[in-house]
């Protein structure tokens, strides 16, 4: 184990550099590019219960040095991903944690109940950003009781280390950190994608198809270190830092916010390899 | 970056993509705002299939961020080089145009599924408006090969844009050109040219024929439908709004009877009949 | 009047285009670049009751395709503002929008009293991202039932039309928009900047002197666009769209999604005649 | 761009900006990472003041958004022509770095309160640090041609970097030099030879001699040290995060004794006794 091994919320890493839910697909498309066995850690797409076919297209567009998205979650569900996706993972010697959503409570605790009882998969990440059907589409983690409760529910049905990622489109970032920490999280990541839009001026409509989108990308990287700065002053629990990481530089910003670990998101589609690089970077930096 | 483990992936990944930084060899204005670039590419030229693409970073800065999905307009296995068409569009192609011999391009190739060439189909009839003309160049040349007795049908905004004729033409290939202008000679979509040819030919061959076409959307969509009443074999590329082109963002899906399909990974050539347009 | 003249909250403007406080000074230095009677309206910098030291440097930094700052609402007090910058309005045939804050609700309305005996100006903007030093340093901007007082309060204290710009630091923008337009807003602007941090991984410090300060510029439109086009779809009031315009492109998306105007602030920054270029960009595209 | 009204301007601005492309006419790496821009503009160099700088644009796209502000290093009026002088640091400069020559530099200047040159005051030491040798240049020469007695002492990392010697040497003027590895000759700081140097002086000259100072902030504060005790004026040339360059966003201020001043309109350059360090 190198200088940069950390250990999250009990999962031992190589280093502390994952790559970010719904940015890797299920990591097979990278294996061209890189070496899987060098990541911190990989996180899958959002897994639900049940198959989800997603939004229709147009689903991203480019902006000032971000993209939006509204994927909406699209995947096979998770009786397909533990027949289909797993055994590919359990080649590799990089802990691999399920990212999960579910549109009610009950959801997610099944989900996660399904997933614990997989040995590839070595923790948990609750993407709260998720609609709550229940409660007219307002996402889970705009709300820190909600949140909390839903964590609760989550920590009672798995004994795997549990990492709640906390969405940005909040007042309080802080409050929603805690929320989860009372509920029982080992660890907290963020920040999820802030809620944006685009219009095509010539076709007059939005450029996606959900109207608004999930921000990602460089442009957000101030609010999320901000984010994540605030939160780690407060939380005991380990904060992993994702949004806008490209070069190692941006991850090091990350970590001397105050976080344990970061994700690289948006980077991985622009250049395959980023992950690698800042790894590397961070490897020279430590050093 | 990453040239390691090459055999290894030639196993467990049919495609195969990597990320380099390829020498550009020439960069001509061939019409106005219609650029050709030549690149050299030792990997993506020997492993290219007509009607696959490349994702072109055009900036190192953040902002344009995505990398533009550009599609392989010639495959020159010999000599080592590939061949991309474009049309300056926005400000990513706008920034692309300004690139020099000699500079290093970053692209991630080849990508995607391209045509199928099949055996039991001797005849092609190959469609292609406006820029849709970029990949079938690859797939012309793939066609001749394969002595697929070949059509090729070009349609354009105007003469000035229609490119491509003469270097079919040259290869002895037949091809029939129109403009939205008529300022080639012929006035109207290049559909009219299709309906024509498949009226000379013998309806016997319909069934070991295929339509190739790639162009707009709306055309794409005559073309499927005139191909469907026909009962040919008709495979369309299409174009979606990509971030990765490797099959990982899943923001590229097109609607088809089966579901959500990605664009730069399934396709962009996808059969006709399988797509709900 | 042209094709583009727009009345917003009662205020007569030639165009829809106004520049942002903070980002146009006091209007004089950009003479040298384009022709101030040319403008829709000219919000000033923030003016508080009492003088302001404002922040220490460094107050900005760049971040990709934005910039972070922490001013600290610099400025000499409405009595000098009343006394040197107005008289300079007076030639000017562009209306002038005051914005306004204070650390309590009462120096938001004194200021508002004081400044409605002058003819020079025709409105208000209340800036209510300011830190309530009475709720220890937390922004009016983020609670409704604070926002809502405050601007009630101000209502009463002026004839003026009163415009309220919103801070985006909130999980429900348009609850915020509709507790503003309650309190008896003329008219909402939005978005103030978003806040955001950037720390610099040689000197291991954070690069703004407060820490965190407010992200602006294009990075922001899309957070931008869609806050004014979920307000839109809501209030009755005139929405102004303010957040990364840079060009006559970005001014007509924001009015897709609803605004009635916009207000041009970091690019002045960037290309002291911006505003011109919207401008003209606009009438070209609405003729 | 607006160039009306000039005359209008000329009264009520008595600094009056544009905002132009001015034409490069050459770009030379003139030591590892330094490179000399020579750039066309009429009314820039017509209006430049020694001290002034411009905000460069360097490039069209959202990433990198701010201007980069450069001292003007030198004044042509005659030929219509400035010239900067600046160092490869972040990506903006590097991005600067590969313009060529002919093309277009988005610009706006002349910005700031530059050097003020008294006519009470004979005797002249220029004391320039590293980098901030680039605005030096033109204020030697306007020394020069204004008559001062004028000592240059220029301090760098090492020989390499050490810049304009020759040419303050060629004009006649005295001039001393050291670097921090003595790779020139001497090895130290610029202030061991302002101190040196203030040795040498007649104390009488002291009241009737102006320092003017440009480097890296530790140096600045030695200089304004040094010229305090020895009651000689110092004016001093700032460096500051900047956004607009113009005076409107107050993101560049310094502490000075009378509050919070602008680098980019009050300054750069000030007189040292009013900072704060
Ligand atoms: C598989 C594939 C192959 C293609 N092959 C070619 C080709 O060979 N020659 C050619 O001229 N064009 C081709 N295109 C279209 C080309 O990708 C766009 O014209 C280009 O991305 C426009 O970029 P821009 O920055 O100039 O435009 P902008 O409008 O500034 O682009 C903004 C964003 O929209 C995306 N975008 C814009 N237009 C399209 C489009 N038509 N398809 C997909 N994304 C788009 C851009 O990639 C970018 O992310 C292809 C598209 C796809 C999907
Ligand atoms: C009035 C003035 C005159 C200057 N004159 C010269 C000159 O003649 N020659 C020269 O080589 N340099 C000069 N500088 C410094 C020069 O502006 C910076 O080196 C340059 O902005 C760095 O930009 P970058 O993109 O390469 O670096 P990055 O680190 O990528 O820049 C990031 C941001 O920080 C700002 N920044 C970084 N360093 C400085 C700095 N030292 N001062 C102000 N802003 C900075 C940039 O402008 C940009 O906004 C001057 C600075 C000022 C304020
Ligand atoms: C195309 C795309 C798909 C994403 N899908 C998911 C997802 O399924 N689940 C999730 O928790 N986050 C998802 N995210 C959010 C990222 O994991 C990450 O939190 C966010 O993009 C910010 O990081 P970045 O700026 O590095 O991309 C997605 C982001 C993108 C760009
Ligand atoms: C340097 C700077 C100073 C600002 N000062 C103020 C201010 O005093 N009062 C205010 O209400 N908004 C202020 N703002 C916010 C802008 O008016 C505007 O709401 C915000 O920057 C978003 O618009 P933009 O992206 O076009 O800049 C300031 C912004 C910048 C960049
Ligand atoms: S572009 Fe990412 S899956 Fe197709
Ligand atoms: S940089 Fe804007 S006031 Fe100086």
């Amino acid at each position: 184990m190198g200088k940069l091994a950390v250990e999250i919320a009990g999962i031992k890493m190589k280093n502390p550099v994952m790559v970010a839910s719904g940015t890797f697909g299920y990591g097979k498309e990278f294996e061209p590019f890189l070496d899987l066995n060098k990541l911190g850690a990989i996180i899958t797409k959002t897994i639900t219960l049940n198959p989800r076919e997603g939004n229709p297209p147009p689903r991203i567009c480019e902006t000032p040095s971000g993209m939006l998205n509204t994927i909406g979650l699209q995947n096979k569900g998770v009786k397909n991903f533990i027949q289909e996706v797993l055994p590919f993972f359990a080649k590799l010697n990089t802990p691999l944690i399920a990212n999960i959503a579910g549109e009610t409570m009950d959801e997610y605790v099944e989900v996660a109940k399904i997933l614990t009882r997989e040995a590839v998969v070595k923790g948990l990440e609750l993407n709260i950003s998720c609609p709550n059907v229940k409660k007219g589409g307002v996402a889970f983690g705009v709300n820190p009781t909600i949140t909390e409760e839903l964590v609760k529910k989550v920590r009672k049905a798995t004994h795997l280390p549990l990492i709640v990622k906390l969405t940005p489109n909040v007042t309080d970032i802080v409050i929603m950190a805690e929320a989860a920490v009372a509920g029982g999280a080992d660890a907290v990541s963020l920040i999820n994608t802030i809620l944006g839009m685009a219009i095509d001026i010539n076709t007059k409509k939005p450029k996606l198809s959900m109207t608004v989108g999930g921000l990602s990308g460089p442009a957000i990287k101030p609010v999320a270190v901000r984010m994540v700065w605030q939160v780690a002053q407060v939380v005991k629990v380990p904060v992993i830092g994702i949004g806008g990481i490209t070069t190692w530089e941006d991850a090091a910003e990350f970590m001397l916010a105050g976080a344990k670990a970061v994700q690289v998101g948006t980077a991985n589609l622009i250049n395959p390899d980023s992950v690698i690089q800042v790894i590397e970077g961070l490897e020279n930096y430590y050093k | 970056m990453q040239t390691t483990n090459r055999l290894f992936f030639v196993i467990i990944h049919p495609k195969m993509p990597i990320h380099e930084k390829a020498r550009i060899l020439e960069h001509i204005e061939v019409a106005p705002k219609r650029f050709k670039l030549v690149i050299s590419s030792l990997y993506i030229s020997t492993h290219a299939q007509p009607g696959q693409f490349v994702m072109v970073r055009v900036s190192n800065e953040l902002d344009p961020l995505l990398r533009r999905p550009l599609g392989i307009n010639g495959i020159r296995k010999d000599e080592h080089i590939i061949e991309l068409l474009y049309e300056v569009k926005g400000k990513g192609t706008e920034i692309l145009s300004k690139t020099e011999v000699n500079e290093l391009l970053d692209i991630v190739g080849p990508l995607g599924t391209g045509f199928t060439i099949k055996k039991e189909k001797p005849f092609a009839i190959v469609v292609a408006g406006g820029m849709g003309v970029a990949p079938m160049c690859a797939l012309i040349g793939e066609l001749k090969k394969q002595n697929k007795k070949t059509m090729v049908l070009l349609g354009a905004r105007n003469k000035e844009t229609l490119l491509c004729e003469e270097a079919v033409k040259v290869q002895g290939i037949d091809c029939r050109s129109i403009t939205d202008d008529g300022s080639n000679g012929r006035k109207g979509f290049v559909s009219e040219l299709l309906n024509e040819f498949l009226n000379e030919m013998r309806e016997s061959d319909f069934n070991t024929s295929t339509i190739f076409a790639c162009g707009p959307k709306e055309m794409l969509k005559v073309v499927a439908e005139i191909a469907f009443q026909k009962k040919i074999e008709c495979q369309v590329s299409l174009e979606e709004k990509m971030a990765c082109g490797i099959g990982a963002c899943m923001g590229c899906v097109v609607k088809t009877k089966s579901g959500h399909k990605k664009v730069c990974d399934d396709g962009p050539v996808f059969n006709a009949n399988d797509l709900l347009w």
